[in-house]
């Protein structure tokens, strides 16, 4: 109990930010780690969607849109307001006109409009692509019929005028990292490769491939008397084990915990005070593949859900780093419902439900599986005895991510087990059940419901957000009860941090990546010169 | 006779293994898959579990056993595979000559070249992480050495009378391999497939280390101590026991091929490491 | 100079341990050897002879060890002398050539560094002057071109030359003794007297006092003037070499001079004696009890089986070990 | 000489040539693609649209013969090829990775050798002794530990424990941060290399030249120096050849396990992400530096070794 309270007030310390406790500390390095396995890709962050190389990018790069961690939402990075036209199609933007790239060019909006542009290269394949489609023209210059994107107009210098297809907030589309602005004629040499030059609040000094990234203060940084610290250091460590000694011997200054190294930190007295936990926009779910017969079946997928005991499995396996899922939407989700219940444990409900589905004595499914530890096979493996209790028998079939991924999209799959966004925005997040969302995409189970539908296309349609919200919830209801999927859990992302680094913020999105601008190390770090 | 420490002791603790694996069902507490308990999760050792539980709530002890099967499963067969894939290039090249020796022999300098374990991660990326993957990994790719010495052993064997004699009595070849030089032979290769089974034990904890092992049912070692690495602080019985197994294991392994080289390949001591 | 004799083994017994357990793989061998004489050792292999040659340069390593008796070469004991007091004789007084021209030289030095070193090691002399007298003495083993030869690697040699370059060695130092331990039986017949004629010129040169040691018995009738007849670990019979092959005491010594094609001395009895015996000297750890050559010996009686024989001195000179020698 | 290291060098190429063809049939049927690994921790959605261009671009939705055809193509104007991942040159990419894992697998040989091969020669002339049982034993004991264990233990005890060095990273030069990897690395060829060289010494110690390099009244050191020395040299030169292979195999665990940018790491890396050009390209590199290494042993060992003939 005391435990939590103090992990509480941790956690109320460090949202409360900036603004009140300390004034911050100018000066010394914040040793920051990219926790996520591989390497960098590389410096082009249009190339990658990986969370990894985000980590690096907030340092380096802005995009037009920033994550208000606090807020929970997209707001304005690099510009100072938008007009939104009566049919919520056409934006117009004032830039920042303080906003200067590295090399010491001020960003207009022809910079704005060649990275946008860039990014639709359609022999490129950028993954950011998919968000700046949403802009008018955007599909014809990726197809090569045309050069420029038709709906995007430079006004002036300082402004830019941004034509929709479609009525969505362009805000969750492009503060991606993915579609960072970059300086145009810059970003076309070769050196670009190597040395990149952004808009954030750090400039790029040194990147050691596979090691880590070094990058110093950026003076004429936007924001007044920011950035705090003189350096940012971003070392790669993918092996968890290898990141605890290193935070336990003070060389990092942040590290992002799995399960067992939460429970260990939390019942250390001294580490127990550096400990950040957000909701994250994950959920961890069983996803069941309607063409395998017995999951064709509702009552089955609800059998599922009964038969296991998810909050055991949370509270033992995934030491309480996860909140129970009801449904899809995650718990910092604007349409989460409070008052929705998760399926109780109930294997004897889950045995009637599988009698009337004509399956009293059960089948025998093959359960796709990384070896991930939150998502993957030790999960199964525990799940296996809850099932066979109640008939069902289970073959792991095992496999890599990348095997997953394409599993999961090709249909080619009994059940698969993995952990996939549901946010920040709702309703994009649950269009991956819409019935014309297909397989390839995001609709991994197949998902097909008129109501569903129908709820989804009014909530897109409506300016009422008040109405958008109760439909989605709606929607979401609906998922729970369908079950295409067994709800397992929501993510509870921990960042351990040691007591001289301040400013963190609790990104649901992705905990790990930090605006740096917004932190500081106090004198008593290492590395505070 | 001089007492062969090395012998002796390698020979008990692989016994030992053995003895573990083949009995593990009648020595074991509990079934090392099913009993999951999350009740039980991550007990220290002692009453009960004698080794403690895992974080499923496994009995450490059982799971050790059974790993035990699937070691001595992972070493012998892929040192089987190795063995049978060098010995039949080894001993037709040496024998035979010619095109096929020249073919072999690039094959073998090929395989020398690429690290096993590389090759070994490449196969098991290719074939999924799991058991039936893993044999294959690693009883591809750890044959060069057994290629290698047949094929010496095959050229000076064919030149001796005994062969000779077999050849003008109109063996036919397979048989005059078979019969003529594999035994002659046999001795050395046993000893490098028994160092062999080691190699390949450690492999396989460095494959799961990796995250391409073999993955469960099966209560491998090396996976058992590669999921464990991160719980060393908080619960370290997870880890010490199957990473004692292996290194039991591995140690006997080792010394028995050191004890067995001594008395079957007695003037090759530096032939190979 | 004394008048002593340059070596005189005592009782000499080499033991060979295995375990806990010593078998004396030698036993009571006791000769001597006059200053510029040489003296021929003969048995079948594992008689004892060549590690009788290791003990007596100090070079027995385990598991052979000298196990008692004395050895006194010019006057003093050496059996029991220091690794660096034995070293200073070794080579240098004493030198050996071993019977294996093709393994006993380093494969990876030059000849002429390996003669080298002696001068180095013995003579205190600088690299370039031993490499200038390791020409010269190259060149007193008549091997061509020594200047050229010197800069070659033992493989680049045939046997002939090895042993020539091994005999280069060990004449080096000019000792007062050779050990020359079957120094010709690698090698072709053709090169055989080649080898002997230039150990014995070269030995007879310097006053260099050899100890012959081979199977051949014919061998050992060309080069030497006495002879020691060896048989499992025991010296049989000691005597001028002359006298051994006219008029053999010992029955193992009748059989090897019977055996010898070139005397033409072979007697149809002689042979079949041979042929009968034919095979093994039995393994250290096994020696018969009594006479140690009973069980091969075609004269043996009871007593043979019972009682080892002591040494008889013979009439005209020598030594004999047997109960019924003639 | 050079006519010796020109045909080596010539033998090497089938080889190259050879291992290419096999890695990339390999390759060709791994299950997924770079694109779909671009989803694989499931938090972004990848469209199917950009998934196309991307196999696209990569030449992927190519027929493999088309693909091989190209392939070698390319290879034979020593062009690897553009990695999927970084878009860059896949020769740039392994470049960056290759220092890091020479230094690596360079101080781990030297660790190894340093420490191993006395340790094989003390143990060799004294056999039988309690220093020969200890570094034998400890040799065939650090052969039987899994590597990323030994890895986990020794960054435990000397970062954490005992605070003498740091745990982990590259450190950019500094010379402490190689030392934890490369024992972790050296540990297994240290033990084979004393094993090794204790064998070789022992069977030299009894061979025919030495018995005469005493009987010519040498001091034993003397007879180590002049005459043995030389001779183990050889078998332990072509022990540390093969043994560099294993190292650049066994540097994958340990370069993961300590975020050291190397080669291994990103053969890792690149095989979870299915950036094939960059795993062909790395398998390439390795064997051609294992072959390079095994040649210059080679000629060492005939510098050494007078018998050895330039053929």
């Amino acid at each position: 109990m005391l435990k939590k309270l103090i992990a509480t007030t941790a956690l109320a310390l460090v949202i409360g930010g900036v603004a009140e406790a300390q004034t911050p500390r100018t000066g010394g390095t914040i040793r920051f780690t990219a926790p996520y396995g591989s390497s960098f890709a590389n410096l082009d962050i249009h190339t990658s969607n990986r969370a990894q190389d985000e980590i690096w990018a907030k340092a380096i790069h802005r995009a037009l849109y920033n994550w208000d961690a606090n807020a929970n939402k997209p707001v304005l990075e690099l510009a100072k307001e938008v007009k939104v036209s009566g049919d919520g199609l056409v934006y117009t933007y004032k830039l920042r006109d303080d906003a200067y790239f590295h090399n010491g060019r001020k960003m207009t909006a022809d910079d704005i409009v060649w990275t946008f542009t860039r990014l639709m290269d359609g022999a490129k394949a950028y993954p950011g692509a998919r968000y700046v489609r949403i802009i008018k023209g955007a599909i014809d210059v990726e197809k090569g019929q045309a050069k420029e994107i038709s709906g995007l107009r430079k006004i002036d210098d300082q402004t830019i005028e941004m034509t929709l297809t479609e009525k969505v907030d362009p805000g969750f589309n492009f503060y991606q990292a993915m579609t960072s602005i970059y300086p145009a004629d810059e970003a076309a040499k070769e050196s670009f490769a190597t040395k990149p030059i952004g808009l954030g609040p750090y400039k790029f000094v040194e990147y050691v491939p596979g090691s880590r990234l070094v990058a110093e203060r950026w003076e004429k940084f936007y924001k007044p008397g920011q950035p705090y610290a003189d350096r940012v250091t971003v070392s790669i460590m993918g092996e968890a084990s290898a990141r605890d000694v290193a935070f336990r011997n003070k060389e990092i200054d942040a590290s992002i915990l799995g399960p067992t190294q939460y429970v260990a930190y939390k019942a250390d007295p001294e580490l127990s005070k550096g400990l950040l936990e957000v909701p994250e926009v994950y959920t961890r779910v069983m996803g069941m593949n309607p063409s395998f017969k017995p999951f064709s079946d509702k009552r089955v997928r609800q059998a599922i859900n009964y038969a296991i005991d998810a909050d055991l499995i949370i509270k033992k396996l995934v030491k309480d780093k996860a909140y129970r899922a009801t449904s899809w939407l995650p718990i910092s989700s604007p349409a989460y419902d409070k008052d929705m219940k998760p399926y109780p444990y109930d294997p004897e409900k889950a045995k009637k439900l599988l009698a009337e589905a004509g399956y009293p004595q059960g089948f025998e499914f093959e359960w796709t599986a990384t070896s991930n530890e939150s998502w993957g096979i030790p999960i199964v493996e525990a799940v296996i005895p809850m099932l066979e209790k109640v008939g069902i028998k289970v073959k792991i079939k095992p496999v890599e991510g990348t095997v997953l991924s394409e599993v999961a999209r090709s249909g080619n799959y009994q059940a698969f087990i993995w952990s996939n966004t549901s946010g920040p925005d709702p309703l994009t997040s649950l269009k991956c059940f819409h019935s014309a969302t297909p397989q390839t995409a995001c609709n991994y189970t197949q998902f097909k419901n008129a109501e569903f539908d129908k709820l989804l296309d009014e909530a897109a349609a409506t300016d009422d957000q008040a109405k958008r919200i109760e439909n989605l919830k709606k929607a979401n209801g609906i998922l729970r009860e369908e079950a295409p999927m067994w709800w397992f859990n929501y993510n509870k992302a921990v960042m351990a941090y040691q007591p001289w680094l301040k400013g963190l913020q609790p990104n649901a999105t992705e905990l790990a990546i930090q605006n740096y601008e917004d932190m500081w190390v106090d004198a008593s770090s290492p590395a505070a010169k | 006779m001089k007492f062969r420490a090395n012998l002796v002791i390698g020979g008990i603790l692989f016994a030992g293994v053995v003895i573990a694996g083949i009995f593990a069902p009648m020595l074991a507490h509990t079934d090392p898959v099913m009993d999951a308990n999350l009740m039980y999760a991550e007990e220290p050792p002692g009453g009960a579990f004698w080794f403690g539980t895992d974080a499923q709530g496994r009995d450490i002890y059982s799971r050790v056993l059974y790993g035990a099967r699937i070691s001595l499963t992972v070493g012998i067969v892929s040192q089987l595979i190795n063995t049978v894939i060098g010995v039949c290039l080894g001993l037709s090249a040496g024998y035979w000559g010619g095109w096929w020796d020249d073919f072999v022999n690039g094959l073998t300098n090929m395989m020398l070249a690429i690290p096993s374990l590389i090759f070994a991660l490449a196969i098991m990326a290719i074939l999924n992480p799991g058991l039936t993957s893993l044999l294959i990994a690693l009883g591809l790719t750890n044959w060069s050495f057994t290629c290698r010495l047949a094929r010496a052993s095959a050229l000076s064997l064919k030149s001796q009378g005994y062969v000779q004699a077999a050849k003008v009595l109109g063996y036919s070849d397979i048989r005059i391999m078979l019969t003529q030089l594999l035994p002659n032979m046999l001795g050395p290769i046993i000893v490098i497939g028994t160092l062999g089974m080691g190699g390949a034990v450690l492999a396989e904890a460095a494959l799961s280390f990796l995250g391409l092992g073999i993955r469960p049912p099966f209560p491998s070692w090396g996976s058992m101590l590669s999921d464990a690495r991160d719980q060393i602080t908080t619960a370290p019985w997870i880890s010490i026991f199957p990473g004692v197994a292996i290194f039991i294991t591995v140690l006997g392994l080792n010394l028995l091929g050191d004890g067995l080289r001594d008395i079957l390949d007695p003037q090759a001591r530096t032939r190979r490491a | 100079m004394s008048r002593k004799p340059l070596l005189e083994v005592e009782n000499l017994r080499i033991d060979l341990s295995v375990g806990d357990a010593k078998f004396p793989a030698v036993q009571d061998v006791s000769f001597t050897i006059e200053r510029g004489e040489t003296f021929g050792l003969v048995g079948e292999s594992g008689c004892g002879k060549s590690i009788t040659s290791l003990a007596l340069i100090g070079l027995l390593r385990h598991p052979l060890s000298i196990g008692g008796g004395t050895i006194r070469f010019d006057g003093k004991e050496i059996q029991n002398l220091s690794q660096s007091e034995m070293r200073k004789l070794r080579g240098n007084r004493i030198s050996m050539i071993f019977q294996e021209p093709m393994t006993a030289l380093n494969p990876l030095s030059p000849i002429g560094r390996q003669i080298a070193e002696m001068f180095v090691l013995h003579k205190g002399v600088s690299w370039t002057e031993a490499n200038r007298l390791a020409v010269e003495a190259l060149a007193s083993v008549r091997v061509p071109a020594p200047e050229r030869r010197v800069k070659d690697y033992p493989h680049q040699l045939s046997g002939g030359m090895r042993q020539r370059v091994m005999i280069a060695i060990a004449l080096a130092c000019e000792p007062d003794l050779l050990l020359a331990d079957e120094p010709t039986t690698a090698l072709d017949v053709t090169v055989q007297a080649e080898i002997l004629d230039l150990i014995r010129e070269l030995s007879a040169a310097r006053g260099t006092a050899v100890l012959m040691i081979s199977h051949d018995l014919g061998l050992i009738a060309n080069m030497c003037r006495r002879v020691g007849v060896m048989y499992a670990g025991r010296l049989v019979e000691e005597r001028i070499a002359d006298e051994v092959f006219r008029n053999p005491s010992h029955p193992y010594t009748s059989g090897l001079v019977a055996s010898l094609p070139l005397l033409g001395a072979r007697s149809k009895h002689g042979r079949q004696r041979l042929k009968e015996i034919a095979g093994v000297v039995p393994p250290v750890a096994a020696f018969p009890a009594g006479c140690r050559f009973n069980p091969r010996c075609y004269a043996a009686t009871e007593l043979c089986r019972v009682e080892d024989p002591g040494v008889t001195p013979l009439a005209n000179g020598g030594l004999v070990r047997c109960h019924h020698h003639e | 000489m050079l006519s010796f290291i020109v045909r080596r060098l010539l033998q090497t190429l089938p080889i190259i040539l050879a291992v290419a063809a096999l890695i990339f049939v390999m390759f060709s049927v791994i299950p997924g693609t770079f694109a779909s690994s671009m989803s694989d921790d499931g938090r972004s959605v990848l469209d199917a649209e950009v998934m196309a261009r991307m196999n696209k671009e990569f030449g992927l939705d190519d027929p493999v013969y088309v693909r091989f055809g190209k392939y070698i193509a390319q290879l034979a104007t020593f062009d690897l090829g553009t990695s999927f991942r970084t878009r860059q040159p896949v020769a740039s990419v392994i470049a960056d990775r290759l220092w890091p894992t020479a230094q690596l697998s360079f101080a781990a040989m030297l660790f190894a050798i340093v420490v191993g091969v006395p340790l094989g020669f003390i143990a060799a002339l004294r056999p039988g002794s309690w220093i020969d049982t200890i570094s034998m034993v400890s040799a065939v004991s650090g052969l039987s530990l899994p590597k990323f264990w030994l890895g986990l233990m020794l960054m435990y005890l000397f970062a954490l424990v005992l605070g003498w060095l740091p745990s982990f990273g590259y450190g950019g030069g500094d010379p402490r941060y190689i030392i934890l990897p490369a024992i972790a690395l050296g540990v297994a060829p240290l033990a084979l290399l004393a094993r090794t060289t204790r064998a070789a010494v022992l069977e030299i110690m009894n061979a025919d030249f030495v018995r005469t390099a005493r009987s010519k009244g040498m001091s034993e050191s003397k007879v180590v120096r002049w005459h043995l020395t030389r001779n183990a040299l050889v078998i332990i030169l072509t022990t540390i050849g093969l043994q560099f292979g294993t190292v650049i195999g066994q540097a994958v665990v340990v370069e993961k396990l300590f975020s050291w940018p190397g080669l291994g790491s990103l053969l890792v890396d690149s095989v979870t992400l299915r950036d094939i050009p960059v795993v062909q390209g790395s398998i390439l590199v390795i064997v051609l530096l294992f072959l390079i290494i095994n040649m210059l042993v080679d000629v060492l060992c005939a510098i050494i070794d007078p018998r050895i003939k330039y053929t």
